[in-house]
């Protein structure tokens, strides 16, 4: 296995009082070494749940998980979603790493940040203390945290949001992991912070060669860091491929509004903006073809009513960047390519 | 954090003094002549004035309340000519009904209560947490059940119902817990008559605050279970059992012990109707008593005495709120 | 699968419309079993009480008729199972032979009086305490802080106990009420006067966290006079935790009278309430245990089904609180 | 030039606070807002950018006087309301109004939609011609909702239709002045639009004046006329949009611009980042002399000893020693 | 009355009794009054000049000397009375008895603002000048004038080992006081006042080593000689007073025997008498007595001067549902036929002036001399209301509107029978409530202004002469007057009648005016009696040589043993 990750046809469903909810529906994802892989999409698109799937979080007993997660191990790889529990939890924080969108409450409150750093490494490598808290001021320094012997023995609310974040960040790479997930790292922070972090990972992968996979509702953070990119909409993978396919020739009519939609500094301020109508489907309410059907404007493209219909695959033309949508796909690679050049200008 | 200690002692003490007028003022504007009340079958109103001289009761509100506390610093005399007496500082008083200085009836009774209420918290810290970590663990399975179960009987079932219950059947019927007859016995001089005598009362007060207990850690633990922090720790690969007695017990222990001592602090005078089942010479026993007899001096005593443990106890648990909560420490 | 799924929602879709938070609150309630069935039992336990005299009458049970003929020296019914019969549905107290029924149901009306009397006026002042300190905030609230600290570090229950004798001779001296109104009233007012601050601080505490919510706000921005943003914007939203906290202190209330009753400190004889009962059934616990289980058991029942109300009010009104 | 509809000159808003320091109890003072002066125009659009925390709400509360100012003036179409009372403020509050952050909370939960925009004619006491109803069902039309779902509850909605809810009330009154709050921070991205949208739809059919706020310097690019960046309770600088976009003066303005991703990948890849140090400082002790030295790359012993003017430079106004 | 197996007694062992109320009222000599109490301590701790003789049956009633070598010697019309002291006799602390020492526990009494509650007759007996309001002008031995010491100094007087005791009338059975603690012993200078209550100097064989909330514990008093006591026969080691247990848990370890050396002290719980007395198990460990107390409702006469609302409530009365509510005759007793109780010596054998001739014939029809029936005369009540209704119209509307208020203490079972009696009352038209007082019941009633109309009392001999019950109850010179009876009619003849008896130094002669008396007292109503009460008693399997001792109507509790 080349890949460190390998998500394949992940479904997690969640039983509720009001039906079942398909968080995520078929989603396959992979992460090679050093490379970043990005999920975007809107919220409640079913990002976290993928993330947490993959570090077997969920509670088993009632979400139901069908798929594979293949995660490497050096030469052993293991599925997480079939696993048992003490297996995967000794994949979790060595092998797989995760850091949380809201750095504010994802630390313990009661106890010293160096011991929950310390704390991380000693699970997995029992009783060698010493080297534990020697690991955490390594990597307190690593992330670039100031007299990290001082700041060790400070609670997390001492710390302010970048600086918990650093320490999250410090905290997973703890065991220097293979991959990191990072769901929204960043969307707590502020734009200049949340530059400070992203620099961070950035460095932090080129010297640790870590495979990354980052979920975010912010297209200009995946601009900024990915490698490829998944876009997910009601659960589903709509559009997958490199940063520049997804960004300069969309395939898929979701993430073409989506690239419309948002504002841009130096686009005409004067002008309106492209917003997509209507709202994101409810994931019990699902509609029977493509979930992004009644917000298209491009059904009358395709095949009568097969939009309404049909659920369209994820389908391309190249390996590397396919797309869902009923539209062939030569239609839509011209018209939504002039279409966003348009918009850019 | 000194500072902050000094403060809050000092309002403490404000508040119990406070309360100390509070409560002698409303005892003494009741419509009852003590005097008269110790004065026997055949009283004549001149036994009445006299008594109430010898109590003190002659003179005005305030005189009487100022008496009353500096006896607590200086002890306080009593009657008149041979048969004068001192009860010696602190000195909460005299019952005419007891012949006894409150002080010495408080010195027996508070021993009783004391250990009532230490080896009921014992007991019900125990199981309300242990129950109460067990339910949340197995949140919607039959350890969960039978908590709730234990939880409903133990918070419906009166205290009196349940006390009774133990004293009839489980003493007297089926002679599990011999009766035992001797008294309080400190567990130094005979451990097995200690807890010959303490085991049901323990058992009957401990049932309630157990079952309330229970629910409490039941939610608090869920509620903390459900935070980030508990994922992260997940997260790092810990183990269900670390993150649920390390982590989330670390969280819920705040709560817990804030509750925990405002509990056995209203035990010290709350305990009246175990000690009245049991026949247990406490603190409210003691009370209940007096206040059938219109005891006035003991009644005044022991609710101050209540007040001031509940007070030092909110002082305690403030203290220990902030030694157990690294954000409320730093404030 | 996925059909199969997508049918199941279409129908849950159709009732996702339009429902208030009311509605919402009350079909969680309804899909509470044990809830539903312990509500059930309260209101039939109420209606009762409250047509005791109908209840009575239709059931040709008296609560005043004495049956000394049927009772022995040692005050016991000599009929079987304690004279449970057509005539006697739950049999005869023990001493002096009166319907059982008739007595509990007669007695739960003071029972019930004081407890619901006493959690009125206790979240009545609670409420309004609470309002007045958590929306005027600063000084006000200060002040009434401090107060309500200050009763909170009495103890309450001793305080009651300690307070009874002294505090009803005190009532019928002034002459507002003699006897058993005394105690009532006694009970009310110091139940409810050491009861308020624990609303109040609930109150307290959701008034300032709703106070921050933008919706007061934009209320202030259109020019709301404060008894508008009080009533209209505040008051709706503290129901909830009102009509939960009120559910679960009115069981506590219940038990308060039965135990001030079992002291000797609270109603007294002739009247009957549950306490009453539960003292004679003490007394004749070992000789007629039957009395002894069925007027514990009522309060136990009546306890429990109070409680597992509350609890499902909660569920249903808090959805953070689900069980 | 035409009067301003608002001047705000020197505003300053100080939040008491406390802190235990040793065995002291010390009283503080959060400087939310630390003096900041501009004008409103008729039918302006002002954005008010900056990060979390550095007064921007409550400036804008302050503004509307929903918030006690602590010194400085407000003057609304030429009367000063900074220390009007109450009861006089009333009828001005038909003039002014404010768009939420948080549609969940900005909706009470307990009030049907229909109840929720009609209760500013119910406050002010304004019968609109054709009644209440029809006036409420007209105004959930204009803001794109179903005026059937006049009795619905806010949690049936969704969080860009409860934002609509929240705009309808807020012109419902055809005020003069909204100050919106960071009205689409909450929104998802393909929501964001349509709401920002909605707003410019509404602000140039009705001639509103808005206080727009918002962190995301994108969204305040697209709908501002001019844009003021504040940091720590002061603004830093103050241009018209274009101006400020394609020349800004202050370096913080240039941090803050180099430092938001866009969604564009080979500019990203190319980009030279201005990567500030540390965070934020506490409003409670702002750094002495330029509130900006501890992260300035060109900072210079003036700037930590002397508090930079509001001066004009160029077309824009900046305070800053070193202007670009 | 059974006598347990006559077998030699063993001495050891511990003795308990098991207690209800959370201690005595008085452990002071010159304090208790209680009979039970009195039985108690004289039986083990307290010796007095003289004693009753605990032999079962009649003999019982007899004095003996016990401190005193004699049972006093009267002379000057009874106006004087001395005892001479026996030698030998101490204190616990070794201490030898003086005469001085028992002139000093007479003194006591004096002191009424510190001992209170005992029995009043040496303050109104002694001859010690009056003041105006009737106090003593001896106010006891810790805060006194010259003036008072010198008269109490001549009151008693000590000459060697003699005491003479100087009265202000003829009282010829001043003797039978004696029998009590306010003519006993005490050091003065371990005279602690208030506090001597809490453990009183010894002089009977066993002393108090623990008085605290659970227990009294008495062990043998190494200092009392037998030979110097004729009375006791010490057998346990211990004695021990539990306090404070549920009467039912007493009930249950008695049924049980799980305490075999124990004695029922409060007697067995109405619920559980029959499991007692119905059961040959206990044979030999029951006793069914009559008690010494005579009970009644004491008519308030200020607030009910009507004589026949008075007589129509007697007549109304439920009698009989009272009894069986009580237990029946079995345990409950008889119908009272006025205050002197049978229990009191034969020549007191009990009236016939009303409830029914016989008071032992409890079957329910009316009575043809005094037309009273246990379940209510109905006709004859409703006669004497519509008399009531034209001569005392006030009082007949109060009765039958406003409601005739009734003093009781809150106590289980008297709040059962108050249903019984509103309904007995109601069928002539009468309203009843109640005034439950919890503490503090006699000064309250005692006071003519808080009193209601009626008094729920009942009171006993303090020794075997009537002339310790109706100058009590019915004479303003009484420490009991309920009644407030000055004002009517026929109190001037009654009091002259009273003096002329206290007069009478002839038993029997005096005994018969005391039945005239008591026969005048119920015609005119001024108590409506209830109950010749009788008592239960209860004790273990290894508690030997049970009887009841009549004068102190109680078990005779220095002669039980312990079979081990
Ligand atoms: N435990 C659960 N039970 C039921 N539904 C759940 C559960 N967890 C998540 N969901 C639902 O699954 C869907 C996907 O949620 P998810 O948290 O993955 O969204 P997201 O893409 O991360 O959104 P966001 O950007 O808001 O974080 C949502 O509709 C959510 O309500
Ligand atoms: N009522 C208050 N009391 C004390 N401090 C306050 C209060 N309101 C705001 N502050 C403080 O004032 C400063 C400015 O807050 P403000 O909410 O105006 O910032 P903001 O720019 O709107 O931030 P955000 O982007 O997070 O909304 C903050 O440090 C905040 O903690
Ligand atoms: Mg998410
Ligand atoms: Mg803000």
């Amino acid at each position: 296995m080349k890949n460190l990750l390998e998500i394949k046809d992940l479904k997690v469903t969640f039983p509720t009082d009001d039906g079942f909810v398909q968080a995520v529906d078929g989603v396959s994802i992979s992460v090679a070494p050093g490379e970043t892989v990005a999920i975007v999409g809107e919220s409640g698109s079913g990002k976290t749940v993928t993330s947490l799937s993959v570090i077997g979080l969920h509670n088993r007993k009632v979400t139901q998980i069908t798929g594979s997660i293949l995660v490497k191990d050096k030469d052993e790889s293991l599925d997480i979603v079939s696993a048992p529990l003490d297996k995967i939890r000794s994949y979790r924080g060595r092998v797989v790493s995760m850091i949380f969108q809201d750095p504010m409450s994802s630390l313990h409150p009661y106890y010293k940040i160096g011991s929950q750093l310390a704390e991380a490494y000693l699970v997995h490598h029992p009783g060698k203390k010493e080297e534990a808290n020697k690991k955490a001021l390594e990597m307190l320094s690593l992330v670039g945290i100031p007299e990290p012997q001082v700041r060790a023995k400070e609670y997390p609310h001492q710390f302010s949001g970048g600086m918990r974040q650093r320490v999250m960040i410090a905290m997973a790479l703890m065991n220097d992991p293979a991959v990191l997930i990072a769901d929204e790292p960043t969307t707590a922070l502020d734009v200049t912070v949340q530059a400070q972090i992203l620099q961070l990972l950035k460095d932090l992968q080129k010297n640790l060669n870590m495979g990354i996979l980052l979920i975010t509702h912010d297209l200009g953070v995946v601009a900024q860091v990915a490698d490829r990119v998944h876009v997910m909409y009601a659960g589903r993978i709509v559009e997958q491929g490199n940063v520049d396919d997804i960004f300069y020739s969309p395939h898929a009519p979701y993430t073409l509004g989506l690239l419309k939609s948002v504002p841009r500094i130096g686009s005409r301020g004067s002008e309106r903006l492209k917003a997509i109508p209507g709202q994101p489907p409810s994931l019990i309410n699902l509609p029977i073809g493509c979930a992004f059907a009644p917000r298209c404007e491009y059904i009358s493209l395709a095949d009568e009513n097969s939009c309404e219909n049909l659920r369209p695959q994820l389908l391309g033309n190249s390996d590397s960047h396919k797309s869902r949508c009923h539209v062939p796909e030569e239609k839509r690679d011209k018209l939504f390519t002039a279409e966003i050049k348009g918009a850019r200008t | 954090m000194p500072r902050f200690i000094l403060r809050r002692a000092y309002f403490a003490t404000l508040t119990i003094l406070l309360v100390s007028i509070v409560v002698y003022g409303v005892f003494s504007i009741l419509p009852f002549d003590p005097a008269a009340l110790t004065c026997g079958q055949k009283c004549t109103p001149a036994i009445v004035e006299a008594n109430r001289v010898k109590l003190g009761f002659d003179k005005p509100l305030w005189q009487q309340y100022w008496l009353f506390l500096s006896g607590i610093f200086l002890g306080r005399t009593y009657g008149a000519g041979s048969a004068e007496f001192t009860c010696p500082a602190p000195s909460f008083g005299y019952s005419f009904n007891e012949n006894m200085c409150v002080t010495d009836m408080l010195a027996e009774a508070l021993p009783v209560t004391i250990n009532l209420a230490i080896g009921a918290f014992v007991i019900w810290i125990t199981v309300g947490v242990g129950l109460g970590l067990l339910a949340a663990k197995f949140r919607g399975r039959y350890p969960d059940t039978i908590s709730s179960v234990f939880v409903l009987l133990g918070t419906s079932l009166p205290t009196f119902v349940t006390g009774l219950f133990f004293l009839i059947y489980v003493t007297i019927k089926w002679k599990i817990v011999p009766l035992s007859l001797e008294g309080f016995t400190p567990i130094t001089e005979s451990p097995v008559k200690y807890l010959q005598y303490f085991i049901l009362p323990w058992l009957t007060l401990a049932i309630l605050y157990a079952a309330f207990y229970t629910r409490f850690t039941r939610a608090t633990v869920l509620e903390t279970l459900g935070e980030d922090y508990i994922r992260t720790a997940r997260a790092k690969g810990l183990s269900e059992r670390v993150v649920l007695l390390k982590h989330t017990m670390r969280a819920a222990l705040a709560p817990i012990t804030t509750s925990a001592g405002l509990d056995i602090a209203g035990l010290i005078g709350g305990a009246i109707i175990t000690e009245s089942i049991f026949n247990l010479a406490g603190l409210g026993r003691m009370t209940l008593q007096a206040v059938y007899e219109f005891d006035l001096s003991v009644v005044v005593a022991t609710t101050i005495l209540a007040a001031t443990v509940v007070i030092t106890m909110n002082l305690i648990v403030d203290i220990a709120y902030g030694y157990l909560d690294p954000r409320v420490r730093m404030k | 699968m996925v059909s199969k799924l997508k049918s199941a929602n279409a129908s849950a879709a159709g009732q996702i419309i339009s429902r208030s938070p009311r509605q919402i609150a009350w079909r969680r309630f309804r899909r509470n079993k044990v809830g539903m069935v312990s509500a059930g039992i309260s209101i039939v336990v109420l209606m009762l009480s409250l047509f005791a005299p109908v209840v009575c009458k239709i059931l040709g049970i008296n609560p005043d008729e004495l049956n000394l003929d049927l009772i022995d020296s040692s005050g016991i019914p000599t009929l079987p199972n304690g004279g449970i019969s057509r005539e006697h549905p739950l049999g005869l107290t023990p001493g002096i032979g009166r319907d059982l029924l008739a007595n509990l149901l007669y007695g739960s009306r003071i029972s019930f009086l004081v407890a619901f009397l006493t959690t009125g006026l206790a979240i009545f002042i609670g409420l309004i305490v609470g309002i007045v300190g958590g929306y005027f905030r600063g000084r006000i609230d200060d002040y009434l802080g401090r107060f309500t600290d200050f009763l909170l570090a009495f103890p309450a229950f001793f305080m009651i106990v300690a307070l009874s004798e002294p505090m009803v001779a005190r009532i019928q001296e002034t002459g507002i009420a003699q006897g058993n109104s005394a105690r009532v009233i006694f009970l009310i007012f110091f139940l409810s006067f050491f009861g308020w601050p624990g609303f109040s601080r609930l109150v307290r505490s959701q008034v300032l966290s709703l106070r921050e919510r933008d919706f007061v706000t934009a209320a202030q921005a259109m020019g709301a006079s404060r008894k508008r943003i009080i009533f209209k914007e505040l008051m709706p939203n503290l129901w909830a935790p009102v009509i939960v906290v009120v559910s679960l202190s009115l069981p506590g209330y219940l038990a308060a009278e039965a135990v001030f009753s079992f002291l000797g400190i609270g109603i007294q004889p002739p009247a009957t309430t549950w306490g009453i009962l539960l003292d004679n059934a003490r007394r004749f616990v070992t000789v007629y245990p039957n009395f002894f289980l069925i007027t514990a058991g009522s309060l136990v029942l009546v306890v429990l089904a109070f409680n597992l109300v509350g609890d499902a009010l909660r569920d249903a009104l808090d959805p953070r609180s689900e069980r | 030039m035409s009067s301003p509809l608002l001047s705000v000159r020197n505003l300053q808003k100080y939040f008491p606070t406390s802190r235990n320091v040793g065995f002291r109890k010390e009283k503080l003072q959060v400087k939310a807002v630390d003096g900041i002066s501009f004008d409103l125009m008729k039918g302006e659009t002002l954005g008010l950018v900056g990060e979390s925390g550095c007064g921007k709400t409550t400036a804008g509360r302050t503004i509307l006087k929903l918030i006690e100012p602590t010194a400085g003036e407000i003057i609304f179409e030429g009367q000063d309301i900074t220390k009007l009372r109450p009861g006089l403020m009333t009828p001005l509050r038909a003039q002014m109004q404010i768009i939420f952050q948080d549609p969940f909370s900005a909706l009470n939960p307990r009030q049907t939609v229909g109840k929720i925009i009609a209760a500013p004619f119910e406050i002010q006491k304004v019968t609109p011609e054709g009644g209440v109803k029809k006036e409420v069902a007209g105004l959930m039309q204009r803001v794109g909702l179903n005026p059937e779902h006049y009795n619905r509850y806010p949690h049936e909605f969704s969080g860009g239709q409860r934002q609509r809810i929240g705009i309808a009330r807020a012109i419902a009154l055809k005020p003069k002045l909204i100050v919106a709050d960071e009205p689409v921070s909450a929104l998802d991205v393909s929501i964001q639009a349509q709401v920002i949208n909605l707003i410019d739809d509404l602000q140039k059919a009705d001639g509103i004046s808005i206080v727009f706020i918002a962190h995301d310097l994108s969204v305040v690019q697209h709908i501002s006329d001019r844009v003021a960046v504040m940091y720590l309770g002061k603004i830093m600088e103050l241009a018209k949009t274009e101006d400020l976009f394609t020349a800004p003066h202050h370096p913080y303005t240039t941090a803050l611009l180099s430092a938001v991703p866009q969604p564009d990948p080979r500019g990203e890849r190319n980009r030279e980042r201005i990567i500030l140090k540390g965070d934020l400082p506490s409003p409670i002790n702002p750094p002495a002399g330029c509130v900006f030295n501890t992260r300035c790359w060109k900072v210079q012993e003036v700037c930590r000893s002397k508090t930079p003017e509001l001066l004009t430079v160029g077309k824009s106004q900046v305070a800053c020693h070193f202007p670009e | 009355t059974s006598t347990a197996n006559a077998a030699t007694p063993k001495a050891g062992g511990t003795l308990y009794f098991l207690e209800h109320t959370p201690r005595l009222d008085h452990y002071d000599p010159s304090r208790i009054y209680t009979g039970r109490d009195l039985a108690f301590m004289n039986s083990f701790h307290t010796r007095t000049l003289v004693a009753y003789n605990p032999v079962p049956g009649e003999k019982g009633t007899t004095l003996v000397p016990d401190l005193a070598t004699n049972t006093g010697v009267p002379s000057n019309e009874a106006k004087t009375w001395k005892f001479t002291l026996r030698p030998g006799s101490t204190f616990e602390d070794g201490k030898a008895i003086t005469c001085e020492d028992v002139k000093y526990g007479t003194s006591r009494v004096f002191a009424t603002d510190v001992i209170n509650d005992g029995p009043a007759y040496l303050q109104s007996w002694l001859d010690i000048p009056k003041n105006a309001d009737g106090t003593s002008t001896y106010t006891g031995p810790y805060k006194n004038t010259p003036a008072g010491v010198a008269a109490f100094n001549k009151a008693v007087t000590c000459k060697g080992s003699t005491i003479t005791f100087n009265l202000n009338k003829s009282i010829a059975d001043f003797n039978y006081l004696a029998t009590y603690g306010v003519i006993s012993p005490v050091q003065k200078k371990l005279d602690t006042g208030d506090k001597y209550d809490l453990n009183p100097q010894a002089t009977g064989p066993y002393k108090i080593v623990e008085n605290s909330a659970t227990q009294l514990r008495l062990v043998r008093n190494t200092k009392w000689k037998k030979s110097s006591d004729p009375v006791r026969t010490p057998y346990p080691d211990e004695v021990i007073i539990q306090f404070g247990l549920d009467e039912e848990v007493i009930d249950q370890i008695m049924l049980e025997d799980t305490i075999p050396n124990a004695v029922n002290f409060g007697g067995p719980l109405p619920t559980n008498r029959d499991k007692f007395f119905k059961d040959a198990k206990f044979a030999d460990r029951r006793m069914n007595n009559s008690d010494p107390y005579a009970r009644y409702l004491a008519f308030n006469l200020v607030k009910m001067p009507c004589l026949e609302i008075r007589q129509a409530m007697y007549y109304a009365r439920d009698a009989k549902a009272l009894l069986d509510y009580a237990g029946g005759p079995d345990y409950a007793g008889s119908y009272a036929t006025g205050v002197i109780s049978p229990l009191l010596a034969t020549d007191f054998e009990a009236t016939k002036v009303v409830g029914p001739s016989d008071y032992k014939n409890t079957a329910d029809v009316i009575d043809a001399t005094t037309g009273f029936k246990p379940s209510g005369n109905v006709a004859k009540a409703q006669a004497y209301m519509d008399a009531a209704k034209t001569k005392c119209p006030a009082d007949y509307k109060k009765a039958t509107e406003t409601g005739i208020v009734i003093d009781g203490r809150p106590s289980a079972s008297d709040n059962d029978t108050i249903p019984i009696n509103v309904a007995a009352y109601a069928r002539v038209g009468i309203k009843i409530s109640y005034n439950l007082i919890k503490s503090g019941y006699y000064p309250t009633v005692m006071d003519a202004t808080k009193q209601s109309d009626l008094s729920t009392s009942g009171w006993g001999a303090d020794w075997a002469n009537a002339s310790t019950v109706i100058p009590e109850l019915f004479t303003t010179a009484g420490g009991f007057n309920l009644s407030q009876n000055s004002k009517d009619p026929a109190y001037k003849a009654f009091e002259d009648k009273v003096n002329l008896a206290m007069k009478t130094t002839d038993r029997k002669k005096q005994a018969a005016l005391w039945k005239e008396l008591d026969k005048e007292a119920m015609k005119n109503f001024w108590v409506l009696p209830t109950l010749f009460g009788k008592a239960q008693e209860i004790w273990g399997s290894a508690v030997q040589n049970v009887f009841f001792w009549v004068p102190q109507g109680n078990l005779a509790y220095g002669k039980l043993w312990i079979n081990q």
